[in-house]
């Protein structure tokens, strides 16, 4: 056991959290949010040149072979930034359905775009009705001549509106909530019959809802097994719910300080509030969530690659409860202890409020993966 | 002892309940019940519904329009009120200044103001916190000073809601500046259409509109606006904030939400079940309405208390009402983000929604979820934090 | 709606008040719980002589016709005084079959014997396998010449060990967990086949386990409906919920007093520990838990003889609801605000814990009533 | 970075895992595995097993008879012991006084004392606390004045846990009373058997003999038994009371506590059904082992960084385990009594149990879940209460 990283990681988290300090101020987040897609280019550029865009594939593919431990320096340091750019959705999520599932031509032809910035993927893991079961698929998947023809909707696509293709699941067999019978299907921005209704986020981030109405893929659309890409999905969900614990961790680390800053800088009854017992505890309940928080996403970190689903699955719904919970004290007393001022959008505390609340609706919240972990009898379970 | 509502209270309840189910226009209804704000049309609207009924300013002297109803017909008015759902009076007038001016004010000031408020000629509002003087009011900076029948008046106030709509504002402001923190205090009722107001909207992270900040740059206020005597403002405010405990606790728009949960939650199907139906769910809310019912009796006993109580003394049990009710508010809306689930991801502004032809994002009621929850965060920060709440009780009931 | 208390109510509150102060020292309480039966006798002799025995029954059975109200009355200040003597077994639970279901030969035989303090007895209501369901019951009644039979275990019956008699439940007919089929029956103490193994509980009191084996007992033994007693038991278990909740209203009272004073006069670093404002905030925490848990013993009072057993019931479970959190609450905070002190026997502070804690074990816990609450759909419904 | 075990520490995990089965007698371990405590006997008997292994004291230095273990071993071995459940070795000799004389004791205390504790040849007990010194410790009374080659004790400590079986008591004494507090406290060796010595039992609200007050009545203690310098006990006091944080998280302890409450409520029927098949049930018990997972790579972490730090300085992270440590004993102590239920009642001392020949009352596991529930509350109290750890922190750490 050794929690030290290694050099190249030393090296990797200087330079993100240098990128991140000096290009994601509070102003020009609200910039990089006002341009197209709703994130900054100009950033993802030079994601793609600090090599963050290729970092978790293998290198054979045209990545750096970065594992979960790398994709947690990144987005611990984009969380402390609250970095909009689709990186969950494009690196992550879509390129781990690649890593996983996807064949060395396809790979050949996406992997290389990716980590040079200039292709853009989503994730259509959930529909209208799914909530976060990643199996509810209604979406449906035709064999016809010469490939697919894909009908159904897909919701809360993140980043969906602005990416280049868009990887969803559908089914090719059985009936909505069928574990088996689901297959990936890249999708084209560009197909005919697929529509795209893109938003805002509460958290200042984009999403789309998808109509996919009888749009039309060829063979090399599907990725991996046309009836068997659950494991995969649950798989790449549980990587993903890892690296938005790290994620989380930043945005924790950074509340923490911005409201220790309050409380040693504004004054009240002739004091700084810091003085008062009762705020001080308050704080420290704070950071005991926070590195709580930290452990336990080092703790997903480590088993998001694990071999055995069920232990994969334990440790990460784990996390995501301690994030959850976490999210929810810690936003409450972030707000609570800068009063009025934390509930405007001046202040930079709110956004974070707002992104850690979301953070938890992302790939199941607290209740689902308390259930999920109940489920599986739980982390404390009888000795070998 | 009998804690039961009389034949006459429950009558007069349906009597209100059946008043406002018909009164009430429907779109007002239709809005709050999708969670969202009535505009400043809705209010004078309703207002004035109320007022031709006579129900406008219950709680104040009949001679000045108010009713005559016991405390307990007065919380069950606002309690159905806040059922039906239907909005409630204009706290910064019917709650707040006017009570201090029939309590405070000259004549003048009664005959001028009072009547205004029951119709709502006058939108109101209040000019108490500042940047620099939150949780620690009294030590607010504006000032006041006299010239001639004039005050002219400098400074800034802040967190003033709704001041967009106010045609007046009642402020705190220093006329002694040699005087200790709270003598020095002056009540003044300032008119928003002075020169040298200029009102600056706050966005909050609800996305709302809601508070604002107002500067006050050398205007110049009639000394006959002065309400009471001079430095003697602090003991007016104490005064009013004093008057908020019949709907502080705001149990019945707790009540509506609960319906409104449960309403949701047999909608929606989790793991292949309807989450009204899942056990962890139903005993989780279940643990709320226990909270909330404790609290409404606990309201009900201090109401019950405060004929016999002389006035300005307040009920120990009346400080829990601001504390457990801004909680209970606070986990209805958690348990609302938990209904929607990923659906309150999307950012649909109500305005937007409003104006447009698509159909909203995911459900129709979601759109109002997630602000709602963000918006409610405010509750146990205004009023007096509920920190302050509890270092008041510390002080003046344990004697700590 | 009327909060006052009558002059007659005022008058009983002030004289029970006056004698728990008077008697109910911690040395005294140490005495009486060394006696036989681990209570007062002479305390019993004077809760007859102020009329407390009789308060619940009718004035033509023998009684004082007294509600919910005065015995929330007598039990805030038994709680207040942690009294030991058996009134609720005697008079609240077998007094409460009595009221309901007992014929007027059988009031007429044993009401005035209960409250002239000549009889003591108790209700066998659980069974070692039944846990908090009332409906459990195994122990058999087989109609024989001239009476019943019973056969079967009583478990954890409130000062079972020093009662006259015992009301127990048997069955007359069904099987184990059903409704149907529950009677209702008077076991004299000295009744051949019975026996009781008598013992002290966590709290300092006195409770029993009982063996019936082929106990006969004659027909006039048999209160009410031989088969349709459980509606008769619920209606009692709810009025001894409500009772018991005035009780640890008492008990918190006194806690909160306790802790203040402590808060008051314990000097540490230079101060009184009650300066410091974590330790203020706490002690609100705890008056306000005492408040909300006062609200909830007067609603469950005021609901205790509602006609509706559906309208009791929610009442009562949530009632006893906010005292069994209430109880973890405020027994947590009084030990821990005591420090050390708090946890030992020659302190007043964690007698009264105990006595709270296991409160919250008598008639169901809070995870037991908060699933009949749930079950019942709750408190807020749909207006009519 | 690799936050798995290493092939070599799973080895050693299982090496003593099977160690542990094999080598600790039944009747101790079914003691504990009922939620009994170990005897005196029984304390002797396994540290003697354990000494003989060579591993009864395995965070001391290799010369004194430490193992050089690394710390992720030495949290193995502590975590793998309460998982057995075997006694942990006794504190107060081992991870108290022990590190205290062979840091800064004499060559004599190192030689008398220390083989002594390996071996439990020796009881050791703690006398820190006094009445009117609790929280702040640093306020104690008791007197040590020099007469020649003695020094002469009074005063008075409490809460000595087990002082009933001590040969020896470590006391913290005042030497300089007109020094400012902390600065005139010495650290004393003394025999237990000294004249002028009582102990008085405290009995505790679980019904047991765990704590005593100690009387020191002109008691007589050589000079020699003095460690290291007159008025620097307070920095030996803090050095020992900063040894704690491999142990005070009880990771094993809680763990073996859930896998018992599993265990139970498989055999429990509620309402019908299986407490362990109860939804609600089953969420309450993950989410403590949410937090116990979360405790335990929040102590790997404080360990693992242990190498690196200057001797004294605490690693942040490790403040945390003191409080969450103790939350989640007393958690899983209250969802005992919610698996055992109504049978929590009656009231059995285990001395009582073993004597007689009855069976016990309900389930023979029930008789010490609550005085379990009850004796718990001393986690957050003792060893610096969770009020002064979080006091502790905010000064140290958050700089507040």
């Amino acid at each position: 056991m050794d929690f030290d990283p290694s050099d190249e990681q030393r090296l990797l988290k200087e330079s993100v959290d240098r990128l991140v300090a000096d290009h994601y101020g509070f102003d020009d987040r609200r910039r990089y949010q006002a341009g197209p897609g709703g994130f900054s280019e100009a950033m993802w550029a030079r994601y793609a040149e600090l090599g963050l865009l290729g970092l978790p594939f293998a290198e054979a593919d045209g990545g750096f072979g970065g594992g979960p431990v790398e994709t947690a320096i990144v987005m611990e340091a984009f969380g402390r930034g609250l970095v909009l750019e689709p990186y969950l959705a494009t690196v992550v999520l879509a390129g781990g359905l690649l890593r996983h599932a996807a064949d060395a031509g396809q790979k050949a032809g996406l992997v290389p775009e990716i980590a040079a910035g200039r292709l853009r993927l989503a994730f259509g893991y959930a529909e209208p009705q799914s909530r976060y079961d990643l199996f509810d698929v209604e979406t449906r998947a035709e064999r016809v001549e010469g490939g697919w023809r894909i009908s159904g909707r897909k919701g809360l696509v993140l980043h969906g509106d602005s990416a280049d293709a868009v990887i969803v699941t559908a089914r090719t067999a059985g009936d909505r909530r069928d574990r088996a019978g689901i297959g990936l299907f890249l999708v084209r921005a560009d197909a005919p019959g697929l529509t795209r209704q893109g938003y805002p986020t509460q958290d200042g981030l984009r999403a789309a809802e998808l109509v996919l109405d009888g749009v039309r893929v060829g063979g090399e659309a599907l990725i991996g097994d046309p009836g068997g890409a659950l494991p995969v999905v649950e798989r790449v969900a549980d990587e993903a719910v890892a690296a938005l614990c790290a994620e989380a961790v930043g945005c924790f680390d950074e509340m923490n300080a911005i409201t220790l800053d309050y409380l040693k800088t504004r004054q009240q009854f002739g004091t700084t509030i810091g003085s008062f017992q009762v705020l001080q505890h308050r704080a420290v309940d704070m950071f005991v969530e926070l590195e709580q928080s930290r452990s336990m996403a080092l703790y997903a970190g480590m088993m998001a690659d694990d071999e055995d689903p069920q232990e994969r699955a334990r440790a990460v719904s784990a996390a995501k409860v301690q994030i959850g919970k976490s999210a929810r004290a810690i936003g409450r007393e972030a707000i609570q202890l800068h009063g009025g001022v934390g509930m405007t959008m001046e202040h930079r505390i709110g956004h974070y409020f707002k992104r850690v609340t979301m953070l938890d609706l992302l790939l199941g919240d607290v209740g689902h993966h308390l259930a999920r972990l109940a489920a599986l009898d739980g982390l404390v379970r009888e000795q070998a | 002892m009998d804690l039961r509502f009389t034949d006459d209270e429950l009558a007069f309840r349906d009597e209100v309940r059946a008043f406002c189910r018909t009164a009430l226009p429907a779109g007002i209804r239709d809005k709050l019940v999708a969670g969202g704000s009535p505009s400043k049309d809705d209010m004078v609207r309703w207002t004035r519904i109320l007022a031709d009924r006579g129900w406008a300013v219950p709680h104040w002297p009949v001679e000045h329009g108010g009713t005559g109803w016991s405390p307990i017909k007065q919380y069950i008015f606002t309690e159905e009120l806040a059922q039906t759902p239907a909005p409630a009076p204009l706290a910064f007038g019917v709650n707040m200044v006017g009570p201090v001016i029939y309590t405070f004010g000259s004549e003048a000031q009664k005959r001028r103001f009072l009547p205004r408020i029951v119709r709502l000629d006058d939108w109101w509002c209040q000019g108490f916190s500042e940047p620099g003087a939150g949780s620690d009011l009294a030590s607010l900076r504006t000032r006041a000073v006299r010239d001639g029948e004039f005050y002219v008046v400098n400074g800034q106030k802040t967190w003033t809601t709704l001041a967009q709509h106010a045609d007046w504002i009642f402020c705190l402001v220093r006329t002694d500046p040699a005087a200790k923190k709270q003598a020095g205090i002056s009540f003044l009722l300032i008119d928003m259409r002075s020169p040298g107001i200029t009102v600056r909207p706050i966005q909050t992270i609800d996305g709302g509109h809601e508070v604002n900040e107002v500067f006050l740059d050398e205007v110049r206020v009639p000394v006959e606006n002065r309400v009471g005597e001079e430095n003697r403002g602090w003991d007016y405010a104490k005064f009013l904030l004093g008057n908020e405990r019949v709907t502080i606790a705001r149990v019945g728009v707790s009540k509506e939400r609960i319906r409104r949960i449960k309403a949701l939650a047999a909608q929606q199907s989790v793991g292949g079940v309807r989450l009204l139906d899942r056990q962890d769910f139903r005993e989780k809310l279940a643990a709320v309405e226990v909270e909330l019912k404790a609290l409404e009796m606990t309201q009900l006993r201090v109401l019950a208390n405060e004929a016999k109580r002389e006035t300005g003394k307040q009920d120990p049990a009346s400080s829990i009402l601001k504390i457990k009710g801004s909680e209970i508010q606070q986990a209805t809306s958690e348990l609302l983000l938990e209904v929607v689930g990923p659906y309150a991801l999307p950012y649909q502004p109500r305005e937007e929604l409003d104006g447009r032809n698509e159909p909203p994002i995911g459900p129709d009621w979601a759109s109002t979820i997630a602000p709602s929850y963000f918006n409610l965060r405010k509750v146990s920060i205004y009023g007096g934090s509920n920190e302050i709440q509890r270092s008041i009780i510390a002080k003046a009931i344990l004697g700590l």
